[in-house]
């Protein structure tokens, strides 16, 4: 009863694979937002299970930093969108277009 | 002795102190205080020129390099600060100062009244001093700083009249035509630095030499390859075909601009390069060949359009163009030191030529078009002599000094042994042009009746409104240049008879022949010997052709423009269409614009300006027969402001780079 | 084994600039609402100058070595570097002092944001371990999203701020994505052990294709070369100009030292070509791009995509290390000088609101400010790569390194490419020089803080175009001993 | 075991995070992205990594989400809005998002020559262990994080804070 490493790195890639489907898809802000954290969670899977392959800690504390960096991310991306929504009263991403071409 | 006092530095440093400070404080002092500063400025540069030239050439040595410090340092890579003085750069360093300062002196009166007298002579002396870190430069890559510093000093001068839309533009184009020039100079560059790993004259042409090193190159190499690049560079400075289609624009700027600029020193860099690189040329038959095809071509091309051009500074403008031709071709066929013979003549006369034109136009309040000119000769006598003897000097007419750097050419292009009888013939039919449309000028100019009636209301050119109704003679300070100027262009051609000059040239160029393989040298040299009689009555011949050829062009002129003057007209009309294409310059600036401009627009406009298409991406997305214009119309829709766009574009880029790696990296 | 003094050394410029980010941080608060923050900004360009002096200190041989548990490595790349970043910082900051009171976002967060963005920056140049690498590129990114949001009540602004942080967190996470598989197949974090295990074992596992492709997009982003150039033109012409300025140099400046260590100087395999073609794509679409642009900010946008490709130019021509490492530093160097210097000036045009931002609206300025007019014309002149100017040497090394290692249709694209370039570049100086003027109304006065930013810049680019040879020398000697080869 | 417990997390994380493309309504969406952080926390569990799947829980789905939840209640988003799509997107990016995959499992599948076979807990990372190293060789990047924290602190402050005039 094992698991083979590759299965949970497919896992990983599906889940990052999942989030870059949403970014491109998805149409308001937060949710777009939200698909980037799915991106991260994949890549943590994969430091996991990295760091279990290779028998050493590194991958974990490079998980922690990471989180560290989403929540960081969090707190300024949601507070940008604020400041968005406050400007343009909409949080479809398709509308914030003045600057272009 | 005087080293402590007069160092060769002082030379271009002068003009650049003079510049530094009429552009830093020049708003604040009155007009003659921001002359005297400028000609102070040039005047003692001329003075140090002069003094090192005469060091120099007591002193017995071919050269005298000075180093004032390392710019780069890049590895084995090195190029210095220096000045590198020999007998060619000494004659360009004389006519430089020389010339420039005459025409600042000019200038001085020229541009009285004008709004930034301050700015003009600040540019003026800025031109100087990049004009002279070229000359004098020890190295190539020091050579191009004063190359683009000439150009830019010539933008700023061209566009000195920026309230009209053609100077700023005639800038533009003249900077920019340039640059195309400048990359073939510039990989010239890198390529002499891979190959050589140097790019200072000294150690790439001075004993042993690198480049002296190298066997004569009879297919395309590397010394080719540099040749026909420095060519290019040589052609966007030089206004040759194709990049000659600036230098008539220029006449935008002001006229001791256009004199000092444009015809007697900024437009003869490109020879002073090929003469400075004349052992890399004589290796490499094949670039020599071309630069002696295109100065042909140009002469003769520029030629035919300034024989019908009515504009008097775009007559003297094309006459430029093909007398820069004819040194190209001088150049071509390893006659350098003719070349530059004729480059310090036509310094001479065509600066002469430009003041006077200028002195003209200032006469008679601003008008340019000959055909409103007509009986000036009594107006202004001064000016009319000292013009006629210009002409006569670039006709070709002995004993004026464009005889004789003009027949040095011709009988090199004839006798060289990298000559041909065509180039003779083509250049003996460029000398009666030349003396034609120059008579023609003359004639059109000085003689007859006055035709232009309140000349004033054309003041659009060099807008010098207000002078008056009737044409007047210019002040002294714009007539003393020109008569020294015409003492030159009578007596200047004399240093080169019997080949004078080719002999002070002697140490800088060198005589490539000696590499040529004993069997070929022997062959050349056997007729040499065997009949300098009949080479001596050749040249003979050959010279009373290029006299007879310049009278029959005065003759002509005369007796359209003097003796049935309605007849011009009428040769116009007969030949119809070919003189409509001669007198619009055979469309060449349509024609670029067509090939090179429009489509560069398009590409900009249409590819990567996304616009109002938007729509019929997105209406025909299933039509299968428009996918393919889909395809490319996602470049047009880069930049559509949609985020979702961008992260596509992103997660498409990483999905090639991604596909691309792992392809290289598990095949 | 605690770290002993001669690591603290080793993060000192780094520990002034927090320190002082802080100092500021706290001050800001104890100032009432209506008190001028140009007492600030003086004090974070003090800050600066510390910090550039704790670099020259740091850069005495005996603390030349890894530090913190070979986390950081000071050498000459990461001096050289930090040099950049930091009179990047101080040059922003003094543009700022009067930019923003005339805005209305006077708030000393600003001057703190700068300055701990500093850090990562720096520390993104000596950082030698993946794991600070990205804490460091993310230090540097957040405090740039927050900067480029700053004129907050304006739509552009946020809108900048919000496209520059949802396109920069989605390439983070590309980046991020390469490292943990460059970690699972080198079995490390540490850039020297990567590449050594990249070097010498015989059998690279696939997975390091990916990984190094995943990275390459994740900082192709950053130093904004195509096809991940996209964001640019939006992001500069929303973001408030000394913003600009500071990040469209510093951060970059940075990603391009941590792209050199990471995927030129560990010898990542089959690099090349991509590089190759994302110079010729980045020059390409940055100058064409450019020509049609009438917002002077959303133009030097597209120029620096230019810029960025002729520094992928030198990356190109990196398998010579000595030439094509030492070029792109010495072209980061000279393209910040410049741009700094050009967006000072922009900055210092752009009145309230940043209302006068079009190329139109400098027509003239030949003549209604002739100093800044001429200070611009220089930074132009030197991006257009005009003898005895910065950007001059650096295009001439480029090239020239880039010939060296036969890579002739690169300089030749790369010069048709320039020539195109000093098109727009032109039309700007043209509208100065040659055209009438929009508006009557005079130029305001250039204050202390604006003309000392423009006057550092000047100096630097004229520096760096007559007398390049100390700094030369310095990026000479930062490959060798770069990867301890 | 080891086997079932990781396809039931994996089925679960797989199908919240499909769930999160699905659904139109945001909130949904972020209590989708909950579900995959949650089982993610198991699914750490079960390589060892004890320390993470507790943050994991603790930060992502205590802290950060709520922040979303908190800010989705705040700005009132509702439906998604729906609007004309992203042609580069959906014809560019989509495709080289597949490509990319194929391309990663393709390797992946391919060449696995240290798959080894895991068994539950193959490595034990228990608090202690993970401390000492983020203590002793990651403290600079430890330290350096404040930095970040801070900036973040300042920018949500900056950006968010309602207009003083």
């Amino acid at each position: 009863m094992t698991v083979p490493i590759s299965w949970y790195l497919l896992l990983s890639a599906f889940l990052f694979a999942c989030g870059v489907t949403g970014f491109l898809t998805k149409r308001n802000v937060i949710t777009l937002f939200m698909s980037i954290e799915l991106m991260l969670n994949g890549v943590n899977l994969s430091f996991i299970a990295f760091a279990t392959r290779l028998q050493t800690l590194d991958g974990h504390i490079f998980v922690f930093f990471v989180m560290v960096v989403a929540a960081a991310e969090a707190a300024v991306g949601l507070a940008i969108i604020i400041a968005v929504y406050r400007t343009r009263e909409t949080l479809n991403v398709d509308r914030v277009n003045l600057l272009k071409l | 002795m005087t080293n402590s006092l007069f160092q060769p530095w002082l030379v271009p440093a002068l003009p650049l102190a003079g510049m530094a400070i009429n552009g830093l404080f020049g708003k604040r002092f009155s007009e003659k205080l921001v002359a005297a500063i400028a000609l102070i400025a040039t005047g003692c540069s001329f003075l140090v020129a002069c003094l090192q030239a005469l060091l120099l050439v007591n002193s017995g040595s071919p050269m005298l390099e000075q180093h004032y410090g390392t710019w780069i340092q890049a590895g084995k890579f090195t190029v210095d600060f220096g000045i590198y003085l020999d007998h060619l750069s000494l004659i360009m360093m004389l006519v430089v100062t020389g010339v420039g300062f005459l025409i600042h002196i000019y200038a001085a009166a020229y541009m009285h009244h004008e709004g930034g007298y301050y700015r003009f002579f600040s540019y003026l002396n800025l031109f100087m001093f990049f004009m002279l870190v070229l000359v004098l430069a020890n190295n190539y890559l020091l050579m191009f700083v004063g190359w683009e510093g000439v150009g830019l000093a010539s933008y700023l001068l061209i566009g000195f009249y920026f309230l009209k839309d053609s100077a700023a533009n005639a800038g533009k184009k003249a900077f920019i035509t340039n640059r195309v020039g400048d990359f073939g100079f510039l990989i010239a560059l890198f390529m002499m630095i891979q190959t050589f790993g140097s790019v200072h004259y000294g150690s790439l042409y001075f004993n042993p030499g690198l480049v002296n090193a190298l066997p004569l190159e009879h297919s395309t190499g590397i010394l080719t390859m540099i040749g026909l690049l420095m060519l290019v560079g040589a052609c966007g400075k030089s206004a040759q075909i194709p990049l000659f289609v600036w230098l008539p624009d220029a006449m935008e700027g002001p006229t001791p601009v256009s004199a000092l600029i444009h015809a007697a020193t900024m437009v003869t860099a490109g020879v002073y390069m090929v003469a400075r690189s004349n052992p890399i040329f004589s290796r490499a038959p094949i670039a020599l060949l071309a630069v002696a095809v295109i100065g042909t071509l140009t002469s003769f091309f520029a030629a035919t359009i300034g024989m019908t051009q009515m504009d008097i500074k775009r007559v003297l403008a094309y006459s430029t163009v093909s007398q820069l031709g004819y040194m190209f071709m001088a150049a071509g066929v390893a006659a350098y030191s003719a070349g530059v013979f004729h480059l310090m003549t036509h310094a001479f006369f065509k600066a002469l030529l430009f003041l006077a034109a200028g002195s003209v136009i200032h006469g008679i309040g601003g008008e340019q078009d000959m055909r409103k000119m007509g009986g000036l000769r009594k107006y202004m006598p001064w000016t009319f002599y000292t013009m006629a003897t210009a002409t006569v000097a670039i006709a070709g007419i002995p004993p004026l000094a464009g005889f004789w750097s003009k027949d040095e050419i011709l009988w090199q292009a004839w006798s060289s042994p990298y000559g041909s009888k065509i180039f003779w013939a083509v250049g003996v039919i460029t000398a009666f042009m030349t003396s034609f449309y120059m008579f023609r000028l003359l004639f059109m100019t000085f003689f007859g009746e006055y035709r232009g009636e309140a000349a004033v209301a054309h003041a659009g050119h060099d807008a010098h409104g207000g002078h008056g109704h009737t044409p007047h003679e210019s002040p002294w300070m714009m007539l003393g240049p020109l008569v020294v100027l015409a003492a030159l262009s009578i007596f200047g051609g004399f240093v080169g008879a019997g080949h004078r000059f080719e002999h002070f040239l002697d140490p800088v160029i060198q005589k490539v022949e000696a590499h040529r393989s004993a069997l070929e040298v022997e062959a050349a040299a056997a007729p040499m010997t065997e009949e300098p009689a009949a080479e001596k009555s050749t040249e003979l011949a050959l010279m009373a052709t290029s006299v007879i050829v310049a009278l029959a062009g005065l003759g002509l002129a005369w007796f359209l423009y003097i003796k049935r003057p309605e007849l011009p007209a009428r040769i116009a009309a007969a030949l119809g269409g070919l003189y409509t294409l001669v007198y619009n310059k055979y469309w060449i600036d349509e024609l670029y614009k067509a090939v090179l401009i429009s489509p560069l627009l398009w590409i900009s406009t249409h590819v990567l300006w996304q616009s109002v298409d938007q729509k019929i991406i997105d209406g025909s997305v299933n039509d299968l027969a428009v996918t393919a214009r889909d395809v490319s119309g996602v470049v047009r829709q880069q930049q559509s402001g949609l985020i979702r766009s961008y992260a596509g574009w992103i997660a498409a880029g990483a999905a090639l780079v991604v596909a691309y790696m792992v392809w290289m990296g598990t095949r | 084994m605690p770290p002993s003094s001669t690591d603290y050394v080793r993060i000192l410029p780094e520990i002034v600039l927090a320190v002082w980010g802080m100092a500021v941080m706290f001050a800001e608060p104890l100032l009432g609402p209506h008190t001028s923050r140009k007492g600030l900004g003086v004090f974070a360009a003090l800050g600066c100058l510390l910090a550039l002096g704790a670099t020259v200190f740091q850069a005495q041989p005996a603390y030349a070595g890894f530090g913190f548990y070979n986390m950081l490595r000071v050498d000459h790349f990461s001096v050289f570097f930090h040099c950049v970043v930091i009179l990047v910082a101080l040059s922003t900051t003094l543009m700022s002092l009067d930019y923003l009171p005339a805005h209305k976002i006077d708030k000393g967060e600003y001057y703190a944001l700068i300055l701990l963005g500093a850090v990562g920056m720096c520390l993104m140049s000596s950082a030698v371990e993946l794991v600070l690498i990205f804490i460091a590129l993310e230090i540097s990114s957040i405090a740039s999203y927050i900067l480029a949001g700053f004129r907050r009540h304006s739509a552009e602004s946020t809108e900048s701020a919000m496209k520059y942080f949802l396109l920069g967190s989605f390439a983070t996470a590309f980046f991020l994505y390469g490292v943990a598989l460059l970690f699972g197949a080198t079995g490390s974090t540490n850039v020297f052990r990567i590449a050594e295990v990249l070097n010498t074992s015989a059998h690279i596992e696939p997975l390091a294709y990916i990984a190094v492709a995943l990275i390459f997009t994740g900082l192709g982003f950053k130093v904004a070369c195509a096809p991940f150039h996209i964001w640019t033109p939006d992001v500069y012409e929303g973001a408030p100009s000394p913003v600009v300025a500071f990040m469209s140099t510093a951060p970059k400046a940075a990603a391009f030292a941590v792209l050199i260590r990471l995927v030129i100087d560990t010898a990542s395999p089959n690099w090349f070509w991509v590089i190759w073609v994302a110079a010729v794509l980045s020059m390409s679409v940055g100058n064409l791009g450019a020509i049609l642009q009438s917002n002077i900010k959303r133009m030097l946008a597209y120029s620096s995509i230019a810029h960025a490709g002729y520094l992928m130019v030198a990356f190109a021509s990196a398998s010579n290390r000595e030439l094509g490492i030492s070029a792109a530093m010495f072209y980061s160097a000279a393209y910040a000088a410049m741009n700094v210097g050009a967006f000072a000036v922009i900055s210092h045009m752009a009145g309230s609101h940043e209302r006068f931002s079009s190329i139109d609206d400098y027509a003239g300025l030949g003549r209604r400010s002739p100093a800044l007019a001429a200070a611009l014309t220089f930074f132009l002149l030197s991006l257009i790569g005009i003898p005895i100017t910065g950007g001059f040497f650096a295009k001439f090394y480029v090239f020239s390194a880039a010939l060296r290692t036969h890579l002739i249709w690169l300089t030749l694209i790369g010069l048709v490419n320039s020539g195109m370039g000093s098109y727009y570049y032109l039309r700007v100086i043209v509208k100065m020089y040659m055209n009438e003027p929009r508006t009557t109304a005079p130029v305001p006065p250039v204050r202390l803080g604006v003309g000392l930013a423009i006057a550092i810049s000047l100096i630097a680019t004229l520096w760096l175009g007559v007398w390049p040879n100390a700094i030369l020398h310095y990026t000479q000697g930062a490959p060798t001993i770069l990867a301890g080869k | 075991m080891h086997q079932f417990l990781f396809i039931v997390f994996a089925v679960f994380c797989a199908g919240g995070a499909i769930n999160l493309l699905v659904q139109r309504k945001t909130i949904n969406s972020a209590l989708s992205l909950i579900v995959v952080m949650g089982s993610l926390a198991m699914i750490y569990l079960l390589l060892g990594a004890e320390f993470v799947a507790v943050v994991q829980v603790i930060i992502y789905a205590g802290a950060i989400m709520v922040l979303y939840i908190f800010v989705i209640m705040l700005l009132n988003a509702g439906d998604e809005e729906a609007s004309k799509g992203s042609n580069v997107a959906k014809y560019f990016g989509i495709p080289g998002l597949f490509i990319g995959g194929i391309i990663g499992i393709g390797v992946l599948l391919k060449h696995r020559p240290n798959d080894t076979p895991l068994k539950l807990g193959a490595l034990y990372g228990p608090a202690d262990q993970v401390g000492m190293l983020l203590f002793t060789k990651y403290l600079l990047a430890f330290e350096v994080t404040s930095v970040l924290v801070l900036i973040a602190i300042m920018g949500a402050v900056v950006l968010a804070r309602r207009s003083d005039s």
